[in-house]
């Protein structure tokens, strides 16, 4: 996998909209954390930035802190303030 | 019980499964599109998204918590996806209790959980451009 | 909107007519036959009496006071007379609002008000006897 | 109407129970009080004597405290404590 897009980052809501993908592959190397997998995609998708405040994450379905490891393989989801009901 | 649905809510069913022997009170709780209006415009429908499976197991939690906190003996809640247009149901959460005080507190809790921690998001479709509530981006106001 | 029924109550029906465009919250609160146990016996159905007219002008009257209270949009109580079966609706209130927040609250207040002012009374019939609730004059424990 | 039973007594629940009857016919003066009413009823049916302290009262549909007159042709309705919902 090296140099291959390893981790697959999921967007919604907002965040999809202003990248303009729903599901976007990023390489993370084997310590990275999820602030370094954000900073990666921030740079390819700089419509994002404004949402650093408001965004939560979730690691395989479980919500995460922005220290949080992210290892090759797994799901990351980049989720706009919830809205539902 | 818990589950994230494409179509129409059958809101009845949910309440026939609550009625039970055991229980003397189901509250139950509808959220459905309100037309607001404003600058003219108006809104014309609401669009769901969901992280799934994320939302389902998010919605079982709330219905966990719910059951750690009142004595209820049936929680259900639906939310559904897409469009949803005005006047129809987005969620509904049905609970029964042996008690009426329980079971308003459980259906208000539900309710307060699910606009907290269920990864759904609800975009705004007026007539002059969209909304994404609660991040409020979207294309209202950019003409 | 406001009725005293001898049959079984239609929620369905009532829920269908409180979804409206300018509300995007539905409350309802439905009471059930619960099935207590004490003494080795249990409760076989409940079976309620009205003094009417008088009980459908104070049905009115809770829901003249709602709307007085709380910006609700459509406010509705049926509430069934004879007996009930366990798991049964005896009585159901929905109120529709533009907002969750009134909406839980009218739909409380108005099962209490139900509670304190409409002539209404429940007979418990249990396997050994009968109780008026709020007289607790009856058979049980005249054996 | 003199001497004939000129207000109708409706009974309900606990109280039609005790009394035996759902209505029943009672002669009252033109400025009688519901309390003179009840001490009337209650010579008939003394097992509705208990009831007293919680029982509510109605004339002609709508809740009146025991020093309420009562009229011929008056509806007059014995209410035990109400149990509805």
């Amino acid at each position: 996998m090296s140099g291959g897009k390893n981790v697959k980052v999921l967007l919604f809501g907002a965040a999809a909209d202003l990248a303009g993908k729903r599901e976007i592959g990023v390489s993370v190397a084997a310590d990275s954390s999820l602030d370094e997998l954000w900073e990666a995609v921030v740079v390819e998708y700089p419509r994002l930035s404004p949402m650093r405040q408001t965004l939560a994450f979730a690691v395989n379905g479980e919500y995460a802190e922005k220290g949080a490891k992210v290892s090759p393989g797994d799901e990351v989801a980049f989720l706009p303030p919830v809205s539902g009901g | 019980m818990f589950r994230v649905v494409e179509g129409e809510i059958n809101v009845a069913a949910m309440i026939s499964s609550a009625q039970r022997p055991d229980s003397g009170a189901i509250s139950t709780f509808i959220g459905t599109t309100r037309v607001d209006e404003s600058d003219g415009a108006s809104v014309e429908y609401l669009e769901y998204e969901a992280y799934r499976p994320m939302a389902d197991e998010k919605l079982a939690e709330v219905g966990a918590e719910i059951r750690g906190k009142w004595d209820v003996r049936h929680v259900a809640i639906t939310h559904r996806l897409g469009k949803v247009a005005p006047g129809e149901a987005s969620v509904a959460i049905v609970v029964a209790s042996p008690r009426r005080g329980p079971a308003f507190e459980a259906s208000r809790y539900a309710i307060e959980r699910i606009k907290e921690i269920v990864p759904i998001w609800k975009r705004e479709v007026w007539s002059d451009g969209y909304v994404w509530v609660g991040s409020q981006i979207g294309t209202r106001g950019a003409k």
